[in-house]
């Protein structure tokens, strides 16, 4: 049963070094206050597991929190580059960063997969890619057709974090808009926390709400604003502008230092 | 690729946005990322062919946004849409099994077979440039029926051999570029459209291979006056 | 695109004589009206396909228009068996049926293989019991774990044909309350019809709302009350009473046949 | 089953029903099916466990119904429920992996492992009776942790050896019947509980093995008047 406590006290019961950590949410709903309480606390040589790095891993990455990363697309979207993601990757900085990478089909899969404590699923990819060679998947024959197929391995992150509209007072979770993967990551992880808008008396099924009951979740965490410059669809908006505005920012290292330092670091919660 | 093509009264990159809308005339479904694809299936819409419908890979089917979304999962699209679902629900139930008959993909580069390399420029392992990898495109480009490519044409993009294979071409059937359009020709990408003003000795200039040229070249339409209008007015919303 | 056309349209357009058919709606939403008029059709030789047989089944079984049987549970739920179905096989009355039994779980996964269409699912099952001699499941090696789980191969049915509560003019469907396996047998079918209680001009969205657009269905066609004795939440209600008579009406294979008579196959639309 | 107990105001039947109640105490959530689990399952809740989590393989998790359901997807369970999903989701997501804690099944034939059959009886090509089939209950039996079997105590039922093995018996931790409490000792099932004016030779007597006896055994305790009332008013509902 999921246990409402402060975002610094869920961080914290949550999160080791070491880690490998999911926070997931497809453009929508990505949990930045649960990420930026985690660099607060310092959090170090974590494996990053993100379909979309999108800003907050490469935030995460920036500051050297990151020993792996495990994703299928590092870009800013509509925008260009993440220039912490590319500078990791092209020159070492801050530090060295492991990759493994997959299709956004694999990666929905290897949740898939973690949620139903199945060691692989299998789907049609990868063939015929260079992506084969340079990352865990196999191929698997199909004992009725012969077909070849393609198995991607579970992703069991040890933690998983999500942010969602709404938690009842007994954790039980509701969101809506783009769902995601999330229910897979809360499924798939070992320990999780949500992070959420606001707390209610009672859940209203809503058009599209996808419910998360409170007994597979570890903590519920309010953090109003907490997917911000992602959204919280009929709460927050997209914050397109700043997703503009970090290419600048984050372009340079010194430049990308300071405004963390002054924005997330030194921030709230500090 | 903005430039204004010589004699017109439109940029290069309007024109290749409105040769992109055209081809999607008459489809059911076509599949889209950000930028000008996302552009040139909204444009779609207004113009040629009002039932698309639009599917995002976040998960939205039959979205209507009105402005041009910046990101795949603009709130606006999840408010429109016929159906949202789940990220593995679109790429097992939609994707895959050919439910979307149009894609549209962009890439850094694509070879003569229309395979496209999204993934880096260099060695993998220390790449010159880490670009931001597959994301959708592999199941997407083999899971639709029809996939188009689009892409400014230069020799930095259409090269003779790939960094990376990220993306198989053999379902491709059009790649629209600022300069024309390729289309394969048993198996190779065939220069088989000319933008109005471009010649054949341009596009053989900006290809990295020594490009195919079929025996019939077409010229694209130049944009209408109400394309050209629908589209400015988009792109100002 | 779907055609709006009359269920006896429909349904004509739709099943031929030794089609695989899945009439599909876990317990809600159960196609009644459809399989009625392709009764009254006279289609015969098909291969019915159903996780849960239900009442339908058992009065296609008992007038002999299944030439095979594909199914997970046969039972009249709550109250107890399907006397024709038994009769069919403890009996070969009114003709020999050919069944093909599985488990739920590998029933739902057969049909999200076909939705898919991907020629297995992999899932952890049948192993250790007799079912695995007696129907089409294979083992197969986890190539990451080699952990020995099960595979089902996928559910392509020529027809699927599913009851919902309303579709719009340009065919798009909308469902809520229990989901069952509606979505993934539409998927999974070459052809498809869904019978709805009403047209609207435009589809609401609602909570718990599944919407299957009508590019992916062939036809549609209006049948208020089309799912009883079964029943289309917020519209019909499960009449459990008849659910108790058939246990009655079925047992005899004369009365049975007078009632089919009277009721369904004499009844509106022959 | 539904006998009057010599010297008791109520029926074997209801003291089974409320001894499998009484099982689900301190649990969080429970699979099951209809008639008897439940009946057994609406009363943990209303005596034992408000919190207690109903799900119904028909996808219906959290549900609350006022009234015992006739079938596993009544109306009143989706309307209840806290989440409805799909049949794929609910074994894929939900029993498979062990979200849901214990399970209640039934079954026309238990053997000394607590196997099931709820298959055949006869031979399976040509049997004497068919059952209605394996539905749910062989995933339901390897994915949950803990499984609780609801059956008639007679010679019919506990066999020495099943007719068809539907279900795998490894996590059943009770066999509660209307005679009493049956547990698994080193896998095989053993007599710990006899229900009050049972003796050890009448439910050895009932079963079809030479049945294994724990060599301390307990009583039921007789139904309390608030599980009588409680169980007598929701059946009425």
């Amino acid at each position: 049963m999921a246990e409402l406590v402060s975002l610094q006290e869920a961080v914290a019961a949550v999160v080791k070094d070491g880690d490998s950590v999911a926070l997931e949410g497809f453009t929508h709903l990505i949990p930045f206050a649960a990420g930026h309480e985690l660099l607060r606390q310092g959090r170090r040589e974590l494996e990053l597991i993100r379909m979309t790095p999108d800003l907050l891993y490469d935030q995460m990455i920036g500051v050297g929190a990151a020993r792996k990363l495990v994703f299928s697309y590092g870009g800013n979207p509509g925008v260009g580059s993440l220039h912490r993601f590319r500078d990791a990757i092209e020159h070492g900085w801050p530090g060295p960063l492991e990759v493994e990478e997959h299709s956004h089909a694999g990666m929905a899969n290897r949740y898939v997969a973690g949620a139903s404590k199945l060691p692989f699923m299998v789907m049609r990819g990868y063939s015929g890619t260079d992506l084969v060679a340079h990352t865990n998947v196999r191929q698997i024959a199909c004992p009725f057709t012969g077909e070849l197929l393609t198995a991607v391995p579970a992703l069991n992150p040890d933690v998983a974090i999500v942010h969602a509209q709404e938690a009842d007072r007994d954790g039980n979770v509701q969101l809506w808009g783009i769902p995601g993967v999330q229910k897979e990551a809360v499924l798939a992880a070992d320990r999780s926390l949500v992070t959420v808008e606001r707390i209610v008396e009672r859940l209203e099924p809503r058009p599209g709400g996808v419910v998360i009951p409170g007994w597979v979740i570890d903590y519920v965490a309010h953090a109003p604003g907490g997917s911000q410059p992602s959204y919280a669809l009929g709460i927050t908006e997209r914050d397109n502008d700043f997703y503009r505005e970090w290419d600048v920012i984050s372009r340079d290292r010194e430049q990308f230092q300071v405004w963390m330092q002054a924005h997330v670091l030194g921030g709230e919660g500090a | 690729m903005s430039a204004v093509a010589p004699d017109s009264g439109y940029t290069t990159g309007e024109l290749q946005t409105i040769v992109a809308a055209r081809s999607l005339a008459g489809k059911r479904s076509c599949f889209i990322g950000v930028g000008r694809p996302s552009t040139a299936a909204l444009l779609a819409r207004i113009v040629h062919n009002p039932k698309l419908v639009l599917v995002y890979e976040s998960g939205t089917i039959g979205a209507k946004p009105h402005r041009v979304p910046l990101s795949i999962g603009d709130g606006e699209l999840a408010q429109t849409a016929d159906l949202v679902v789940s990220v593995p629900e679109m790429f097992n139930y939609w994707i895959g099994p050919g439910q979307v008959q149009v894609a549209f993909l962009g890439a850094a580069q694509v070879d003569r077979h229309a395979n496209l390399n999204s993934t880096v420029i260099g060695d993998y392992d220390h790449p010159r440039t880490r670009l931001p990898g597959a994301g959708g495109a592999p199941e997407i480009a083999t899971g639709c029926a029809e996939v188009v490519v689009i892409a400014p044409h230069g020799r930095r993009t259409f090269v003779e051999r790939l960094d990376f294979m990220t993306t198989r071409g053999e379902r491709t059937t059009l790649v629209i570029t600022d300069l024309g359009v390729l289309e394969p020709r048993d198996g190779e990408l065939t220069l088989t459209t000319l933008h109005p003003g471009v010649t054949v000795e341009q596009v053989q200039e900006a290809t990295g291979w020594d490009l195919r040229v079929a025996d019939q070249i077409a010229v694209s339409p130049q944009p209408s006056e109400r394309e050209l209008a629908a589209l400015r007015e988009l792109v100002n919303r």
